[in-house]
Order: structure tokens, then C-alpha cells, then sequence
């Protein structure tokens, strides 16, 4: 069994309205040394032995995890004992 | 009777709580915004739907760091009545006056149509004036609705009846059907389902007036020999 | 400090960049003429931009002109952010149509997000509060995933944008056809409520007078974009979005409040939103307007991104941006407003006399155009029209004629066609209700709202056939406004106005130029005929892939008055016991039909037939019979025919009904001849009724045992449980959205 | 300047809804060998120097960024030169 952690974030330049928010609302709660926010995905995944593993693990991502027209995304996988 | 409708950045359901109080039952209402911190002139506080900092992060979690939540704790502690519709019951989860967390919908979609709620306990302040088990008809609207709790918690809520109603047709996946939940003492009050957009027959449902005329019914029940 | 060296004008000149930028070599030579010089990166940019088809309707133009436009009750025609009407009690309609197709077609969910924010953007920038979102959506079929995943999203876009604003989404239209496949359309509407007085003008009055800038800061989005919007999709576009315009519909929620707040502020001279071509086209149409310039200094422009060119600054499509005039030494009080609201308004510039568009930048002036160039001077082409061969070929064909050997089968199939097959997967999850004035939500022919304070309501609804559109543009262009019509009517309202949005294939190819022309020419004609004048709209050209064109769909958006809340009228049966009407006879009128597409997976022949003075005579006497207190339901007979719209009846309260029909069997149930209505009135009214009516036919009545059993000349021929009929309409794109493909 | 990444992810037995529509999805698109996904988030927040930045962070978290009914985080400080 592999456990696959992905991290989608959004491409540089792309607005995040979110992080936007989030530091709004850290600045009015007084933590001014924050500069600035951006909030991504963090996706686990845990996939059985499988033939081509990183080929499929990322058409999984090209295909539904990330939009690659707005997204960026890197992933590690590790080797775990299935229970 | 008087109440105040709190609006947070991004509330959008603000007017309508307003307008099922003043026309719905015809008792005083105020906007108040969430950077006033003193809420003891008003008698009711109602925590309106909407997706406060536009839902962001999670629903309801940047509104509950607002100036104006330490003030609805306060008047919650004095034992005033305080209703969180939808966003605002999200808030009210976030803020910790109520217990348990809100996920997003099982079926992963925005849900708008109106449901079937049982009305589980009427001795709550907020249910006094519906029938033990009666079904009324209110609409939902959310894409976070889906209640959670663990089972201790869950316990409870049954046994200290703070459920006060259920869905007949779970339509997000709450554990136990869960729709609306009052806070130990029973003043605090927060629910998905809109009881302000279901006041008038026209619109197709006027079941949640009566909840409205629960709250106010008590607290006459209590002031009536000052007014 | 830049970090790109900026291409010289004798450069751009000379190396022909300004082609990149959509321009050609004859507006490029007008360009040199109207400044009597080259034009730099950044002026090119503006004209470039400014003078697209998405800005200037400089194909368009000549055909938009057919539209009537005024009437006593049009308060403000085109030409302003949305068009106005008078309901009455000093208040008034705002409400406008417009696409976002080529950016949905590349990213669903934002595309169509932005979609609406723009949109309201446009109704409330003239002082309106939105009141409800309509949309209009086209997709290939439900067969591939790609498909799939673009119907999804563009819904999922729709939803998290307007949900999130506030703004019911009341109504709209979907419908599914191969030739959209690669070309999605997607239009939104905005209907906004007025008083008079409030309204607010896009205008630039005053010299010395303050632009300031409010909303988002300005990043590098959708540069390009009305330029884009302009242009036939290809792979070459797929890789010109350097940034996709991401949607922050918190940040229009407080832009509403705040800029509605500012409405009351008289300090405000005038107020316009940054769409298409940003700060370019809002900035030079404001002062060209009003016979003035406009001077701004971009470092003053509140920024996103690092290093920002003036070409970017200029031409970038960040959303939730607006542009306001203020009274000079009056711009803390608009600042005070936005600051209360979370937002920041700033000065950038000012009014000056002079009339052109000057920018500074880092001390430097960067432009120096006249606006009424930008604004007005666009070419305006006339281009060649030529009937496509199919045409005569289609008219010339015998009548197609499907033979119905089992209609309950046949009905079955129709009910579960994607375009006639319920939609409530798609309106669940659009807030519907929140403003609480959803008197009539999804799932009827007409939206209605209440209006809080007054006996009114307002009916809308968005229709356009483009398969009748494409048969025979000319008729089809009358059916989509009559359709609309006829919506209205059926809900109690008498239609005010429409917007349109004119969906079309390449306008250099004359065979498409023909399609617009033919069209709008229909359309005018069905305008007048039903009193319905074009207060606003938008032209989306260059829809298309792979050399194949979409249907051309000039999208209605129809708003009505109904004057009594007692007149609101349903499409469903509302009790056992009435009697059912059909108005007007059926005629044997397959070409584009609902039963062509299933038995023959195309369209060809003739569009319906319509007589607009029929068709205005049966819409006033329903809406007199109605208004007349003799109506239960009314709804009108569209694709599929009568037994679709009887089953569409009968499903909100799940009654049934018997009915009887004659003539020809196949076109009785199927057939969609035009005008055509079913109406149920009770008993006792029925006297009235028929009087009021002319073409009315009494063929059965409601039953509370749930089936729907029709005869024909005295023999059954169909009779099927209306909660089976209901499964398979409801669940027929639930389960094609399911399916593996 | 410290760029600081947060993970926050559900806690165990807590139903993660939107993991299982991704899985739905995965397993919908032929992608058989995937048992389990849970979708949490990823944010990075870029702080200027600050005194007692862990407890900065660990209280900008319990606050806001994460919610203790229902998830868990962890997060990792990297100092990064400001620009
Ligand atoms: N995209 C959509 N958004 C909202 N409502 C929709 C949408 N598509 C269809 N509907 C609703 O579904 C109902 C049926 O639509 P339609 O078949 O197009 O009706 P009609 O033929 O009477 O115009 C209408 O009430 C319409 O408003
Ligand atoms: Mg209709």
C-alpha cells in the first residue's frame, strides 16, 4: 500500500480570494507580521500496489485533483504497511 | 419585543431575518454590525444566513473572531435568546456556543429546496407554540450543512432533549438527521433550515413564523408584569 | 522599473505586432490617421482592445439597429450598463443578458462565476440592487465526460457565485445538441430593482472632477479577454490565457452594498463597472459619453501583481472592479463608505477637458488618445451576407413526417431527453429563495417575484430554440421572442422588454452573417408585434470549433409586470375536476422537433410555422382570461409537443388527467406547431373562458388518480402512471451524468 | 521572513465527505486501486520575524486556521529571504 500526499496550490498570479480573506481576518485579529496567505489542498491518498504508479497517480491529479489550468501540484509518495 | 439581526461581511440573509420580524410578527428589530461590541440593549439576537467572509476557510470560522461574538456571549450568559439560521448557526459552532462542527454536504453539491423538519421538543423557548412531532415545512439552502458530532456529544443532546428538530429526509448527510440543536441552558439556538423564508403563505410556507412567535411568547411570559 | 523592454512604435508598425493584438491592417492604418502618428504598445493595446467585436459591435452594429427599442414604459434603452423599465409606483426594472462563453470553455467553473459577477456588475453600477439571476445554457451531449465535466462545473460556477452574492437564481434554460460540444455557451441575466430616482449613469461630467477606483486590486487576468471573447476557439487559445479571471463573489457582495450605499451619496457624479477591457473601456466610454477626457496616473491604480505594465494595467479583466466620478473634494465621503464596507476606494485620476484618454505611468505619459476614437470610431463592417446552400434545400424538402406507432413510448423517450427532461439537478442547487420574493421558483415557465410593498410582481424567463433558429433563422428568430412571450403570459404577466444575447458562428463567413442577419430580423419583427422593445443585450460571435459553427442562438431574456398578485399563474394542474383546453390546432410540424432529434439524430426541413398576429391575439385574450380571474394553469406547448407539456402538468402535485383527441394522432401529441397553450380552468368558469378565448378546445379534464390516459378517436392509445412519467424526466441527466462513457 | 506551510486535515473518525466523492469519482474513472482519500488543506503563510513565532503560529491556528472539533494540523517553519 503507498500513501500519496498531494499538495494543490494555486499557479503564481492566479488570484486566491481565499488567503486573501484568511490574512484579512489574522490582520484584524492583530497578527500583523502576517504578509500574506495562499490556501491549497492537501490530499492523501492510499492506493494499492499498482502497475505504472506515477503515471497513474498523475492523470488521477491532470484529471480530477487539480485544475491544471489554475493549479500547480506536487505529491510524494511512501510506502506504507496496509492494515 | 426587541431584536438584532448582527451582519457580518458577507451576510446575505440579513434582510430577510429582518423583514420575517417586522412584518412576520410585527416586533422591533436592528441591524447591528460585527464590529459593535455591545448587544445588551436587545432583547433577541439572530445570527442571519449568508456566507460571512464568503464562506471561506470554513463556513462561519473568520465571523466567529468578530469583536461582536464576546458580546453575544454575554447576553447568551445573561439567558437571552439567540438563534444562528444557517451561516449563522455555522458561526455559532465556530464560536463554541454551540457544540459539534459543520461539513460540507454528503453529496458534495449546494442544496436549495424546502424540507420536511420534525419538531422534536416544544418545551424549548423556541418551539413552544409547535406540536410534539408535528412536520413543518421550511427551506434549506447550503453547501455545508452537514452536521457533526461525536457520540458522547450526540448522547447528550438526546437526553438533555436539545434536538429540536430533525429532518424527515436527511438531504445532507447530519448524523442522526440533525437540523437544528439548542445550547445546554436552551437559549441558544442554531439550526440549518430558514425559518425567516417560511412567514409568508405566498412564498410557499409560513411554518417557521411560529417559531419566531415561540421566542416572543416567552419573553413576554417573563416581562409581562414591567411592560 | 520595468522589466520589459517595451516594443517601439516604428516596431509595431513595421513587424505588424499589432495583428497579435487582433487588429488588422486597415484598422491599424485608421489608427495612425486618427493620431497622425504610430500608436505605442499601450495605445495600440487600447484600441485594440476597445475596437474587438466584443466592445465595439463592429459587425453587429448595422443588424442591432433593426431592434426597436423605445416605448413609453422604456426608461433607458441600450447603451447604458443595462436597460431600464417603469413598473409603476416610481420604481423600475434593470436588467441586462450577457455570455461568457469562450472563458467557460476553458475554465467551467471560473467562466461561468465571472459570468455572473460581471453581470450584476452591470445592474448594479446603474444603482439597482440585484434581485435575481437568470442564465442560458447550451453543452454538446451528455455522452462524454468532457461534456459532462463542463455542464457540471459551469452549474457548480453559477451556484458559487451567485449563492454566494445573495441574488436568487430563478430561472434560465439548458439544452443539449452536438454543435456545442467544443463551444459551451453560457449567458447570465440580471434583473435589478430600482426607484427612479436612484438611477446612476455611467458618465464622466465636471471638469476637475475625481475618478476614483474601487473594488479588487488589478492582477493580470483575462488580459485580453474582450479580444478573446472575439475570436473562434482554437489550441492557439487554449495556451493565450496567461491568467484566468478567478471570481471573488465576497468581495462583490460588500462592491453591492457599498456601491449601493454610494448611490446615496450625491457626491457620486457617475459610476461604471470594469468589464471587458477594464479600466480602457469603462474609463474612455464614461468621458466620451459626456464630451470630456479622462487623465489617470497608473502608479495610482491599487495592484496585485509586481511591475505591472501600463498594457497590463490598462487591459487587464480583474473581476469586482468599478470606476466612479466623484465630486472633487468630496472623495473622503466615498472612501468613508467603502472603508465601512472592507473595501478601498482611491484617486486615480480626473476630468479633464480635453477629450482624450491620458495616462501616466512612473512620470512618463504612456498614452494619449482621443476617446471618442476608443469609445466610438470602431470600423463599423458590413459584411457580406450569402443563404447558406441547406436553407433552400430544407425548404424545399417534403414535410418530415415520423410515423407513432406506440405513443407511450414515444412520450417516454421524449421525457427523458436531456433538453426536455427536468432540470432540478441543476436549479437544487441555486439558492432560489434568499431576497425572499421567490413566489414562483424553478420548474415553471416563468419565474415570479414578488415586489415587497406593493400588490406586483415581476414574471422572467430566458428561451431561445436554436434548432428553428438554424432551419430557418428568420421564423426561429420570431419563435424565441414569442416563446418568451408566451412564458410571461402563461405565468400572468404582460411582457415589458426583452434583452437579448446574440450567440453566433464566425461573422466573416457570410452564410453565418446571414444566420444574425435573418435572425435579428425575425426577432424585430416578433418585438413589434408583441410590444416588446430591446432595452439591452450582447453579441458573443466567433462561437465555434473545428470549422463547425454552433446553431446560431440569439438567447431571450424576458422580463413581464403582473399587476395583481392574484394573477400568478402555474404551469401545473392545480385540482381534480378542471377542465383542460388546448388553444390553437395542431398542425403535422416536425422540422427541429424534440421527435426529430430522437428518431433521426438531426434536424432538417422546416422550422413551424408562426403567424404573429395569431400569436398576439391568443397572448392577450389568455392574459385577459387570466388576468380575468377564469385561469387555474396555464402552460404553453414548446418542444416535444402537447403530451410533454400535459405530463409536464400534472407532475408538481402528481394528479392526472383524460383526455381525448382526434385528427392526426402523431402530430396531436407531438407536433410543435407554434401558439399553442393548455389551460385549466374549473368548471364553473368555463362559460367565461370560452367566451374570452377564441381558439380554445375543450379535450379533458383532471383526475386525482395519478395517470395520464389519453384516446384517440375513442381508442386508447396511451395510458401511463404520471409518477413513472415523473422518474423518468427527473431522473433522466441525474442518470446520464452517472453513466461511464 | 518565515514561510510557514500548515497542514490540517480531518481527525480520525471524523467522516471525511468530500474524500469519499473524490474517491467516488476516482474509483467512477477506472481508477480501481485507490482504498481511501481524505482531503484536508494546505496553507502557507509568509510571517514576518516575530518574537515567540511558534506560539504566534500555534495560536493563529487554534484560532482560526484549523478547527479542533473535527482536525488536526502540523506545520513546518522555513526562513526565506523576503523580496
Ligand atoms: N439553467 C437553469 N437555471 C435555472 N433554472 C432553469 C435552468 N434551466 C431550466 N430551468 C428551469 O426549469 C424549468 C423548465 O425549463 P424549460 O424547459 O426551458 O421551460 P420552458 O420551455 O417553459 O421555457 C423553468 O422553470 C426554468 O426556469
Ligand atoms: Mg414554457
Amino acid at each position: 500500500m503507498f500513501k500519496v500526499q498531494v499538495y494543490v496550490t494555486l499557479k503564481e498570479g492566479v488570484l486566491d480570494p481565499q488567503g486573501k480573506a484568511v490574512r484579512g481576518s489574522l490582520l484584524s485579529m492583530n497578527y500583523d507580521e502576517v504578509q500574506e496567505v495562499r490556501v491549497g489542498k492537501y490530499i492523501e491518498l492510499f492506493i494499492e500496489e499498482t502497475e505504472n504508479l506515477d503515471e497513474r497517480i498523475d492523470s488521477m491529479i491532470d484529471q480530477l485533483l487539480a485544475n491544471p489550468v489554475i493549479e500547480d501540484y506536487r505529491y510524494e509518495v511512501e510506502e506504507v504497511v496496509s492494515n | 419585543m426587541k431584536f438584532a439581526v448582527i451582519v457580518f461581511p458577507g451576510s446575505n440573509c440579513d434582510r430577510d431575518m429582518h423583514h420575517a420580524i417586522q412584518e412576520g410578527i410585527g416586533e422591533e428589530v436592528h441591524f447591528v454590525r460585527h464590529t459593535e461590541s455591545d448587544l445588551a440593549s436587545f432583547d433577541g439576537i439572530l445570527l442571519p444566513g449568508g456566507f460571512s467572509h464568503g464562506d471561506y476557510l470554513r463556513s462561519g470560522a473568520m465571523a466567529a473572531t468578530s469583536p461582536i461574538i464576546s458580546a453575544i456571549k454575554k447576553e447568551a450568559e445573561k439567558g437571552k435568546p439567540v438563534l444562528g439560521v444557517c451561516n449563522g448557526f455555522q458561526v455559532l459552532l465556530e464560536a463554541g456556543l454551540l457544540p459539534g462542527a459543520m461539513l460540507s454536504n454528503e453529496g458534495q453539491r449546494f442544496i436549495c429546496r424546502t424540507v420536511e423538519l420534525r419538531v422534536e421538543n416544544t418545551k424549548s423557548i423556541f418551539t413552544t407554540s409547535y406540536e410534539k412531532g408535528q412536520i413543518i415545512r421550511i427551506p434549506v439552502a447550503h453547501g455545508d450543512g452537514n452536521y457533526f458530532c461525536d457520540e458522547e456529544t450526540y448522547k447528550s443532546l438526546k437526553d438533555q432533549e436539545r434536538i429540536l428538530f430533525t429532518y424527515e429526509d436527511n438531504p445532507n448527510g447530519s448524523v442522526h438527521n440533525i437540523a437544528g440543536i439548542s445550547n445546554e441552558r436552551g437559549n441558544v439556538l442554531g439550526m440549518m433550515p430558514h425559518p425567516e423564508r417560511a412567514v409568508e403563505s405566498l412564498l410557499g410556507s409560513d411554518d417557521g413564523l411560529k417559531l419566531f412567535q415561540s421566542i416572543v411568547k416567552s419573553w413576554r411570559e417573563t416581562h409581562a408584569v414591567h411592560s | 522599473m520595468q522589466s520589459i523592454v517595451e516594443l517601439t512604435p516604428a516596431y509595431i508598425a513595421e513587424k505588424k505586432i499589432y495583428q497579435d493584438m487582433g487588429l488588422s491592417d486597415a484598422e491599424f492604418l485608421s489608427i495612425q490617421n486618427i493620431l497622425g502618428r504610430n500608436p505605442n504598445y499601450t495605445e495600440t493595446g487600447l484600441f485594440s482592445v476597445m475596437w474587438s467585436e466584443h466592445c465595439s459591435y463592429k459587425n453587429s452594429k448595422p443588424l442591432l439597429k433593426k431592434f426597436p427599442t423605445t416605448a413609453p414604459h422604456v426608461l433607458q434603452g441600450p447603451g447604458e450598463g443595462a436597460g431600464i423599465v417603469d413598473i409603476g409606483d416610481n420604481q423600475a426594472v434593470v436588467f441586462k443578458i450577457e455570455s461568457h462563453n469562450h472563458p467557460s470553455a476553458i475554465e467551467p467553473y471560473q467562466g461561468a462565476a465571472t459570468g455572473v459577477g460581471g453581470i450584476l456588475r452591470d445592474v448594479f453600477s446603474m444603482g439597482a440592487r440585484p434581485i435575481a439571476l437568470l442564465n442560458s445554457l447550451r453543452f454538446g451531449e451528455l455522452t462524454s465526460e468532457r461534456v459532462k465535466y463542463l455542464f457540471r462545473e459551469v452549474v457548480h460556477g453559477i451556484s458559487g457565485y451567485g449563492n454566494c452574492v445573495g441574488v436568487p437564481t430563478v430561472g434560465g434554460e439548458v439544452q443539449f445538441d452536438d454543435c456545442y460540444e467544443g463551444n459551451p455557451l453560457v449567458n447570465a441575466m440580471c434583473v435589478g430593482l430600482i426607484d427612479q430616482q436612484d438611477i446612476q449613469k455611467g458618465i464622466a461630467k465636471g471638469i476637475g472632477n475625481t475618478v476614483m477606483y474601487a473594488g479588487a486590486p488589478t492582477g493580470r487576468d483575462g488580459i485580453h479577454g474582450a479580444t478573446f471573447a472575439s475570436e473562434e476557439l482554437s489550441e492557439e487559445s487554449e495556451s493565450k490565457r496567461p491568467s484566468v479571471q478567478v471570481g471573488d463573489p465576497f468581495m462583490e457582495k460588500l462592491l453591492i452594498e457599498a456601491c449601493l450605499e454610494v448611490t446615496q451619496c450625491d457626491a457620486l457624479v457617475g459610476m461604471q463597472d470594469m468589464g471587458a477591457a477594464g479600466l480602457t473601456s469603462s474609463s474612455s466610454e464614461m468621458a466620451s459619453k459626456s464630451g470630456t477626457g479622462i487623465e489617470m496616473n497608473l502608479d495610482q491604480i491599487p495592484q496585485r501583481e509586481q511591475n505591472m505594465t501600463p498594457y497590463e494595467l490598462m487591459l487587464s479583466e480583474s473581476q469586482e472592479r468599478m470606476l466612479l466620478i466623484v465630486e472633487k473634494g468630496r472623495e473622503h465621503e466615498i472612501e468613508a463608505i467603502f472603508e465601512k464596507h472592507g473595501l478601498h476606494a482611491v484617486s486615480v485620476g480626473e476630468v479633464i477637458e480635453d477629450r482624450v484618454l491620458r495616462l501616466t505611468h512612473q512620470n512618463e505619459v504612456v498614452a494619449d488618445v482621443p476617446v471618442d476614437s476608443l469609445a466610438e470610431d470602431a470600423p463599423v463592417y458590413h459584411q457580406p451576407s450569402k443563404e447558406p446552400a441547406y436553407f433552400s434545400t430544407f425548404q424545399n424538402m417534403e414535410d418530415y413526417y415520423p410515423h407513432v406507432d406506440n405513443a407511450e413510448e414515444t412520450l417516454m423517450d421524449l421525457l427523458k431527453q436531456s433538453t426536455i427532461a427536468s432540470k432540478e439537478w441543476v436549479y437544487d442547487q441555486y439558492d432560489t429563495m434568499v431576497q425572499t420574493n421567490t413566489v414562483v421558483a424553478p420548474g415553471s415557465d416563468a419565474a415570479v417575484l414578488r415586489i415587497k410593498g406593493t400588490n406586483k410582481a415581476i414574471a422572467m424567463t430566458t428561451d431561445c430554440n436554436s434548432r428553428y433558429i438554424y432551419l430557418d433563422p428568420n421564423t426561429g428568430g420570431k419563435i424565441a421572442v414569442a416563446e418568451a412571450a408566451r412564458n410571461i403570459i402563461c405565468s400572468g404577466g404582460k411582457p415589458l422588454a426583452l434583452t437579448d444575447c446574440l450567440n453566433f458562428g464566425n461573422p466573416e463567413i457570410p452564410e453565418y452573417f446571414w444566420q444574425m442577419e435573418h435572425a435579428v430580423e425575425g426577432m424585430s419583427r416578433a418585438c413589434e408585434s408583441l410590444s416588446t422593445p430591446v432595452i439591452s443585450g450582447n453579441v458573443s460571435l466567433y462561437n465555434g470549433s473545428n470549422q463547425q459553427s454552433i446553431f446560431p442562438t440569439p438567447v431571450v431574456g424576458m422580463v413581464g409586470l403582473i399587476e395583481d398578485l392574484e394573477h400568478v399563474t402555474r404551469q401545473s394542474f392545480q385540482k381534480s375536476g378542471d377542465l383542460i383546453y388546448v388553444i390553437g390546432e395542431a398542425k403535422p410540424e416536425f422540422g427541429g422537433s424534440e421527435l426529430q432529434k430522437l428518431r433521426e439524430g438531426r434536424y432538417f426541413g422546416k422550422a413551424p410555422y408562426l403567424d404573429l398576429e395569431i400569436e398576439q391575439k391568443r397572448q392577450d385574450q389568455l392574459l385577459q382570461a387570466i388576468q380575468g380571474g377564469v385561469v387555474q394553469s396555464a402552460h404553453d406547448i414548446a418542444e416535444g409537443g402537447l403530451a410533454v407539456a400535459l405530463a409536464e402538468s400534472l407532475f408538481d402535485q402528481e394528479l392526472g388527467c383524460e383526455v381525448a383527441l382526434s385528427g392526426d394522432l402523431g402530430a396531436e401529441l407531438f407536433s410543435e406547431t407554434q401558439s399553442r397553450f393548455i389551460v385549466s380552468v374549473s368548471k364553473q368558469d368555463a362559460s367565461k373562458f370560452e367566451e374570452m378565448v377564441d381558439d380554445a378546445r375543450l379535450v379533458g379534464t383532471v383526475k386525482d388518480e395519478s395517470n395520464m390516459s389519453i384516446s384517440h378517436n375513442d381508442l386508447p392509445v396511451l395510458n401511463l402512471s404520471t409518477h413513472e412519467l415523473k422518474q423518468a424526466w427527473k431522473e433522466a441527466i441525474p442518470c446520464q451524468l452517472k453513466s461511464k462513457g
